[in-house]
């Protein structure tokens, strides 16, 4: 029957996986300090290991969230909650497993945490494996529907093969970081390296495509902002290179009439806004200089 | 004037240590004008030369899936490393899991992977594995919403110093829920198709 | 455990292969530990090494302004030539975006880019957009780390036959284009979860 028992666990558990781990993966293992793998935190919080569930619903919220990121998914903590304590995948104590996925659920929940829909949902099916648990079980039943925690099972096998596979691909030597490429001089003395063509159209969807998925469009300042006004911002930027202050009327020429004096303006503007220069001026009616952030005007 | 012709071997050292990608047989057969093509056999002879001639040294000439390279050892990592200052990216558990998906049972569309996984895949992932050229739209499954179904590419083998993918990492194999029937023989690992490795999850 | 030192010749000889760039004896030193720097004297016996073992091969080790570097022997270039020729390229999806968004946000940092795309940019693409030159570093924004600020170039406006860049279509002209001819089937699937991937549109 269920058991009512606190889900505590002792302190002095040994290792319980033997998971090859890349020191790429972000596992709540690689979170701790000392390599030790006495007891797997589930996460380390401006140094402290978590590696309890946390009895009382208070935990600061930025442990919460590092708590969270920990995890691949549902499968991913009813793994952990079962490999926490040596458990056997195939005998899961479904009521203690339940009761341990429950309170860390209802701990997000109650501290209003951005819950993925997958760990409701886990939660619903295995209230419902505990109940049909509970339910006196007749022999011929077996033939119908077998363990209510099959399903269950089967998913959370299936789940740590490819856990375990992704950490065996992480260990795999990759270019750059384990073995490199040679990349030796030759001379193009008579070759000409032949640059691949690009048509404006191909540049021109390219960004539709990827300003569509970041819903840039939506932005009314970016549709009505002029191009040249960003051209000209790239031009006041690289001026300021080589000099650490302009003065005001330098951005302005009269050949460019009234129309480069207003992109010249607002390309200023734009660039004080983003905070890529700053605009000074020491007394009122004085002269105003253009400088980069953080260098000092000489006066 | 030096009326020697240059040996084959040199000719293969000289493109493949200047190449940055792995070159073919054929590519490798190519750079030579067309009355003057080595045959497969001597640019794999020539290869072997060039192979036994990095005893010793710093590189080794590899085999991966697209072809052959230089690439400078794993042991030399510490020192190489510390040429760039950039740390080679790193990936998150989320895509690996994806990839590791995405090459055990391929072909597999992203349904699939989210069933196994449990939660949604991101399309983040999708397009940086696609940006890498590591995995690529193989097909489409034929039920309705047609999903693309996904495979992993010669530049994914490239990538991780495989050949092909039998090299990859043997699969797990699933501990039956009914232990009584060890006589499951299930596929190591690569079976492309998930009915062949799926243990049962009923008594028969 | 292999406890031999790799010797100082080896280590120079995996730097300078995997270097694109000429490395000078202290770029060389600086790979070592603080404690174990190699002199440089030791570094030139080591470097006289390994160009006498260059000796019959197709590769020399040269010496040239800013450093030391691997170069394929000038005898060898008919056939490393042929391999640039044949190469038929194409600018990946990636590169484009990140030239477009370099023309429309510019000044724009590679964070900026990756912020917008969702996915990181790589090296070679920053890389290939200036080596053709349609790029360049117009200054750096002041945050830490000091990321370097792209612009377009005139050589940019020449290729694709504009004035200026107000001959290229406005955003709004091109939103209109999507709505015109939707596009279906770019993208293998969209967004699960849009909350966790979008970019911010913090631009406003």
């Amino acid at each position: 029957m269920e058991s009512a028992s606190n889900t505590n666990t002792s302190q002095d558990e040994g290792p319980t996986t033997d998971d090859r781990q890349s020191p790429d993966l972000v596992l709540p293992q690689d979170r701790q300090h000392d390599g030790r793998q006495a007891e797997m935190p589930f996460a380390v919080v401006q140094g402290q290991p978590f590696t309890q569930l946390p009895r009382d619903l208070y935990i600061p919220p930025d442990a919460l969230e590092v708590f969270l990121e920990a995890f691949e998914g549902p499968l991913d903590l009813l793994l952990y909650l079962i490999r926490r304590q040596n458990l056997d995948i195939l005998e899961i104590p479904i009521a203690e497993i339940t009761k341990q996925y429950m309170t860390y659920v209802e701990m997000l929940r109650e501290l209003q945490f951005d819950l993925a829909a997958e760990y409701l949902v886990m939660a619903a099916i295995l209230a419902e494996i505990k109940s049909r648990m509970l339910l006196p079980r007749q022999p011929s039943d077996d033939e119908d529907e077998g363990d209510p925690r099959a399903e269950l099972v089967r998913r959370l096998q299936e789940y740590e093969r490819f856990k375990q596979a992704a950490a065996d691909l992480g260990e795999l030597p990759r270019e750059s970081r384990d073995y490199f490429l040679t990349e030796v001089h030759f001379e193009h003395t008579q070759v000409v390296r032949v640059s691949p063509e690009v048509d404006l159209n191909d540049m021109l969807s390219a960004l539709r495509d990827v300003l569509s998925r970041a819903e840039l469009f939506s932005h009314h300042i970016i549709q009505r902002e002029q191009l040249s006004v960003r051209e000209r911002m790239s031009h006041i930027i690289d001026r300021l290179r080589d000099t650490p202050w302009i003065e005001f009327p330098e951005l302005f020429s009269a050949e460019e009439g009234r129309s480069g004096v207003v992109v010249a303006f607002l390309a200023l503007m734009e660039l004080t806004r983003e905070q890529l220069v700053d605009l000074v001026q020491h007394e009122p009616l004085g002269q105003i200089y253009i400088k980069r952030p953080g260098s000092k005007l000489p006066i | 004037m030096n009326n020697t012709p240059t040996p084959l071997k040199n000719i293969l050292e000289a493109i493949l240590l200047a190449s940055r990608e792995p070159l073919s047989p054929k590519q490798m057969a190519a750079v030579f004008p067309d009355d003057e093509q080595p045959t497969t056999a001597d640019i794999g002879k020539a290869l072997e030369e060039l192979a036994q001639e990095c005893a010793g040294r710093a590189v080794k000439l590899n085999r991966v899936a697209s072809g052959w390279r230089y690439q400078v050892r794993e042991s030399m990592a510490p020192w190489v490393a510390k040429l760039w200052q950039e740390r080679p990216q790193r990936y998150s558990r989320a895509l690996l899991e994806t990839l590791a998906l995405i090459a055990y049972r391929q072909p597999i569309t992203r349904g699939d992977i989210e069933e196994v996984r449990g939660v949604s895949v991101s399309s983040n992932i999708i397009r940086t594995l696609q940006e890498r050229e590591w995995i690529r739209v193989v097909g489409h499954r034929d039920v309705p919403g047609k999903p693309a179904l996904f495979g992993t590419t010669k530049a994914f083998l490239d990538y991780f110093d495989l050949s092909s993918l039998d090299d990859l990492p043997t699969l797990a194999e699933i501990a039956d829920l009914e232990s009584i029937e060890p006589e499951l023989a299930l596929e190591p690992a690569m079976d492309a198709r998930p009915s062949a490795e799926q243990a049962p999850t009923s008594t028969g």
